[in-house]
């Protein structure tokens, strides 16, 4: 259990073992077998599993979307992958009116067992059209299943289950997770779609954040705890569908809710969560809670601009001091204004 | 070559179930939009007695000729249509939604050109899995405006997948006709020529031409030479969408109508039977009892039906 | 100020003014010349403003997109219509990436002046793929307005502004509207993107509703009234940009909200507007406010199925009384079953 | 026919400024992802150089050469490069999305494909106000698979506007070969031929040719004969997007590259030019220092530029 490997191999590794399990796998896309392999997520399976079960696709995201249906409701379990959710915007009439409704509108005769690998970009320049994360989109539609791993262990066991899956699979990437290394499990196993991961345990506050959020909020959350507030970090791994449940029983402890997403902030997957609570009862926040999320603007592509663009750990510091009375300011937490903030990590250097 | 008959009486069936649906849509009980073949059964009848049960067929909006001709059974479909937990979708699909796996009728859905690339992904199946199956992807001229069409002639072509593109040019979408949607100086079938996919036009009233050329496709396809692309000329005799006739609301004249019912394909099958001998007034009479028969069964069938429960509209979102 | 117009008529009027005022508007769309003029809001503009300024075009929802924006950022205000919003599903990568983004990702250089007018279908089996209603999806995109009219005189006022304006502004007509007659002021005037319409005043409880869960909401509040329950109804007639303030303003009045969607339920707008209220003030209802919204199912297409897919007002009665601590049933308040439910008015006898 | 000097200078100084930003790009300082035209640039010389500034032009993520072709501001580009407040996006949108409205470079967008249609629409525009304006698209053979590229083919066919497609087939998308995307049966121009649309194929390292054809073709459009589709033949030499080569990693060959190498259109020209005796190594250095000054005051004017401070970050959303 203590075997290290990046996300981007973790990927790599349950793609693999689900070639090699279920022949009826298989996985197509832009640059699949190319030499980067979709930022090393998809190296080598080309030369062990064969061209007929990994292989790269016309520029025809639509039309390949159409295809991978076709071929999941003749009996095969198609990956799909985008380099970018933004190109897939092309494929959402496949993917909205027919994969998600296919099991349903045909009353249960055939199901549509696809996953859709799509990375989400940030950094670099990446720009208005490179960046774009629209799970709020997906798990608003009936039918499609919504999941965002942030760690190598979930990464591997999610993606298993979400080619075991019987149904149309939205499987979100960032970007910035692809090389962040963590305990990974030899061998085949599952993760299940649906339960949230407590990331942290607190009692004070939940912070509950997705993706690479997590990150940022398991940050926060150290911070919280030199000021003596115990924050509980919740990884919502999987969007739809969404754990009420998990997400209740955390905040009926903390009575305190921020909610970080990488998604836009208004008709976000934060006004769902903090809705459905206060829904419920009343008087499950102790306070207002809070959305720390992407400002209503598409992503500005100068690091200059886009510097304040992306919430990091300091705006979920200020937000959960401000639930217990405490106005701070960002500049108290900014411990790192060092490493430059369009880059994941030191060693990038460009160019995508 | 088929039995020449057996083209008759599939297109009488055809033709006899859809004037059923027309005849009785003012009922009220059908209660959801119907978009009639009357006019093209040709092109369904012919092509898919050109293929198997095990072959695949899929369709779009005006798809119960296709559905019927396929093998689909008639009284899911009726059922279907009544919205009743018979049918065919167990009322979640309606007119618009045929299936039928059992009949290799993989499935119909109204968004225009959207079968088409899901097609392909079943002839990609065939492919993979060294199967003999050929996919039948049926649609109208319309449906090649659709960029989607495009991406999917491309990949069928380059991948050299064991599917036919049966398109049916009845000259309009809706009340539309072709001058504003394609270029005059061009076929429609010139499309898949771009796209290196071996390309017919023929008339697609006559059901032997099309059965000649949809046979002819499969063999290809079957052996591994990849797709091709027919486009059948018909008409359309009733309106778009609906059982009536929609010649005098101004989209098209009453004479281009009347000139093309004298191309009917079920007169100008019986016409040949005839001249062969094969068909006298009794043997089509009798045939026509046999299918009203058939046809009354299915309808009775689909009446008696219960509703589904409307709480169970919540099953069959997952698999 | 009498005058009567249906809704229909009130588009028509409306595009018809705009392309008399501006040389700049012109008009296309599927059947948009045809017999039946798209449900009667085109009908004969063809002939009265030539075939250069009103016409049909191919079935290429993506492509016709990408023309609009194309003639847009070159001088022209077109309308493009899309019978269904479902088929513009297809257009979605050129409605978002690029109309949305392009004032903004070129530093404000040209603006995209365009109107996509969709319609929400229901009823008479419309089905899975003939009936969404993906508002919330558009409200998500910064850069787009996203309006929703529910009376003949917003339709004409709105569109008229919806036309006049210099951003690209999704346009959503429910089929059902259509037919509906109403009070419209003669000439050239606009109704103001943004606001909410106060439908009906009352200091009890708030109703927030758009498009045709309005006329259900004032069903709804003509019953409380009857229980001595004032409800305020509040038509959403813009969803974007979001009339914070005016529902702030109701709510805080009233204590007590419904927000009623013809969208589905997870991830829906009445998510967004409950959480923004309750982040702004934490005692700002005095019990938990509660959706009717669509189930998170397809639409089934049989009306045997579809009949209880559809809240009605019965639904918004149930809602409010129990917000008052009264437990009801659907069945006390359901006056005209004698109607099939899946027909607007007894005039429609389809197919269409 | 234009000054072949002329080429010569735009070609070279496309390759200078392309050059420079590969030199510089490790400093670190241009911070967005570049797609370098090297080996490519005469097609944008030869047919920008075929219009005028009133015309349009739009492109995709590889646009530097068709921006600068078109006249695009050297130091608005380096600058939004840069991320500064004086780009030509005021840093909104770095190298993958050039605008300069003022030369009639309309815009471009990293999304395959995406503006194909929009510069159709501009050429509607062009029509419907009686216009002579004549609108390039240009675009790389891999946005072809896309099927908005066959809707804006059909469209611009059918209309019969004011469009030139200019395909720049490199050969490869990314570090994809043809083979897995386009069947090898038919060339990549057939496809606009299934449109009805003129088409050509030519080498695009032949700057004459391309001027050639470009100007033909605006001619046609300006009398109202339509559009015309022209895929030239070239070849990328650097990597697909960055600065350095990838001819290692294994997607294609050394000998490939060099191959191609050989038939630079700068090298190329300027042979022709010295053979002709217009250029000698004088004149050369004389042009490349006018360049070299020019791109080092655009750098410098980039370099010394205030980045955007990021509370203009809400500018811009609507208009
Ligand atoms: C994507 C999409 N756009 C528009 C429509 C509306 N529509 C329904 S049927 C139809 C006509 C299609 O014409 P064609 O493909 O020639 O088929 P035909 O009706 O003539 O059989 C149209 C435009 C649709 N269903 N889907
Ligand atoms: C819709 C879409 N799909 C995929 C990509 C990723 N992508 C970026 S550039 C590129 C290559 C396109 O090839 P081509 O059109 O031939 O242009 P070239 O790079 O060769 O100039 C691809 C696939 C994208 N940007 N947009
Ligand atoms: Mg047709
Ligand atoms: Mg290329």
């Amino acid at each position: 259990m203590s075997r290290i490997l990046k996300y981007c191999e973790a990927i790599l590794e349950a793609t693999d073992l689900s070639l090699e399990k279920n022949p009826s796998v298989y996985l197509m896309g832009l640059g699949v077998p190319d030499p980067k392999g979709i930022f090393g997520t998809t190296t080598g399976l080309q030369e062990k599993h064969g061209s007929h079960r990994v292989f790269d696709i016309p520029i025809s995201e639509n039309g390949l979307t159409g295809v991978a249906i076709g071929s999941a409701i003749t009996g095969k379990r198609p990956i799909l992958t985008h380099q970018r959710l933004d190109f897939a915007l092309l494929a959402i009439e496949q993917m909205v009116n027919q994969a998600a409704k296919w099991h349903y509108m045909f009353g249960g005769q055939a199901s549509v067992p696809i996953v859709f690998r799509m990375m989400i970009g940030r950094g670099w320049g990446q720009g208005p059209q490179h960046s774009q994360a629209l799970h709020s989109w997906f798990a608003h539609i009936p039918g499609l299943k919504v999941v965002m791993p942030t760690t190598p262990h979930d990464a591997k066991g999610m993606l298993i289950s979400s080619i075991e899956d019987n149904n149309p699979i939205v499987f979100l990437e960032h970007r910035w997770l692809h090389n962040i290394p963590g305990p990974v499990p030899e061998g085949y196993y599952t993760v299940p779609l649906g339960p949230i991961r407590i990331a942290r345990e607190g009692a004070d506050i939940t912070i509950l954040a997705n993706s690479i959020m997590t990150l940022e909020a398991l940050r926060a959350a150290e911070i919280l705890e030199k000021q003596g507030i115990h924050a509980e970090v919740l990884d919502l791994r999987t969007i739809a569908p969404l754990d009420r449940e998990g997400i209740k029983n955390s905040v009926k402890k903390t009575g305190r809710l921020i909610v970080t997403d990488i998604g836009h902030h208004s008709f976000g997957i934060g006004g769902e969560i903090i809705s459905s609570l206060i829904e419920e009862d009343i008087s499950i926040f102790k306070t207002s809670p809070s959305r720390i999320s992407l400002p209503d603007f598409p992503t500005p592509t100068s690091h200059a601009l886009a510097k304040d663009y992306y919430p990091r750990y300091p705006h979920l510091v200020v937000a959960a001091l401000k639930q217990f009375g405490i106005i701070s300011s960002l500049k108290e937490f900014e411990t790192d204004n060092l490493r430059p903030s369009d880059i994941p990590d030191s060693s990038f250097t460009g160019p995508f | 070559m088929k039995n020449l008959k057996s083209f008759f009486e599939q297109i009488l069936r055809i033709r006899m179930v859809e004037e059923t649906i027309a005849e009785r849509y003012s009922e009220q009980e059908m209660r959801c939009p119907v978009h009639l073949s009357i006019g093209q059964e040709a092109i369904a009848a012919g092509a898919c007695s050109a293929v198997t049960t095990n072959d695949y067929a899929m369709s779009g909006h005006r798809s119960h000729a296709h559905y019927l001709a396929k093998g689909g059974s008639l009284k899911a479909m009726i059922a279907e249509i009544y919205g009743k937990s018979t049918g065919c979708c167990e009322g979640r699909g309606g007119s618009m939604h045929l299936i039928d796996r059992s009949a290799g009728f993989l499935g119909a859905v109204p968004i225009v050109g959207s079968t088409i690339p899901i097609a392909v992904g079943t002839a990609l199946t065939s492919q993979l899995d060294h199967k003999e199956t050929v996919t039948l992807a049926f649609f109208g001229e319309g449906a090649t405006e659709e960029g989607v069409f495009h991406e999917s002639m491309n990949f069928a072509s380059l991948r050299n997948l064991p599917v036919i593109f049966i398109c049916e040019n009845n000259l309009y979408s809706v009340y539309t006709s072709m001058e504003p949607r394609q270029p005059m100086h061009r076929e429609v079938n010139l499309q898949a020529i771009g796209h290196g996919v071996e390309a017919h036009q023929a008339d697609g009233n006559d059901v032997e031409e099309v059965y000649r050329l949809v046979t002819a496709a499969s063999l290809k396809a079957r052996a591994g030479d990849g797709p091709t692309f027919l486009e059948f000329k018909t008409y359309r005799w009733r309106e778009h969408c609906g059982p009536g006739y929609d010649n005098h609301i101004g989209y098209r004249s009453p004479e281009e109508f009347e000139g093309w019912k004298t191309l009917c394909p079920l007169d100008r099958l019986r016409r040949r039977l005839k001249a062969e001998n094969l068909l006298t007034e009794t043997l089509e009479e009798n045939l026509r009892q046999k299918i009203r028969a058939e046809i009354e069964d299915a309808f009775a069938f689909a009446r008696s039906s219960p509703f589904p429960d409307s709480s169970t509209m919540t099953q069959y979102l997952f698999a």
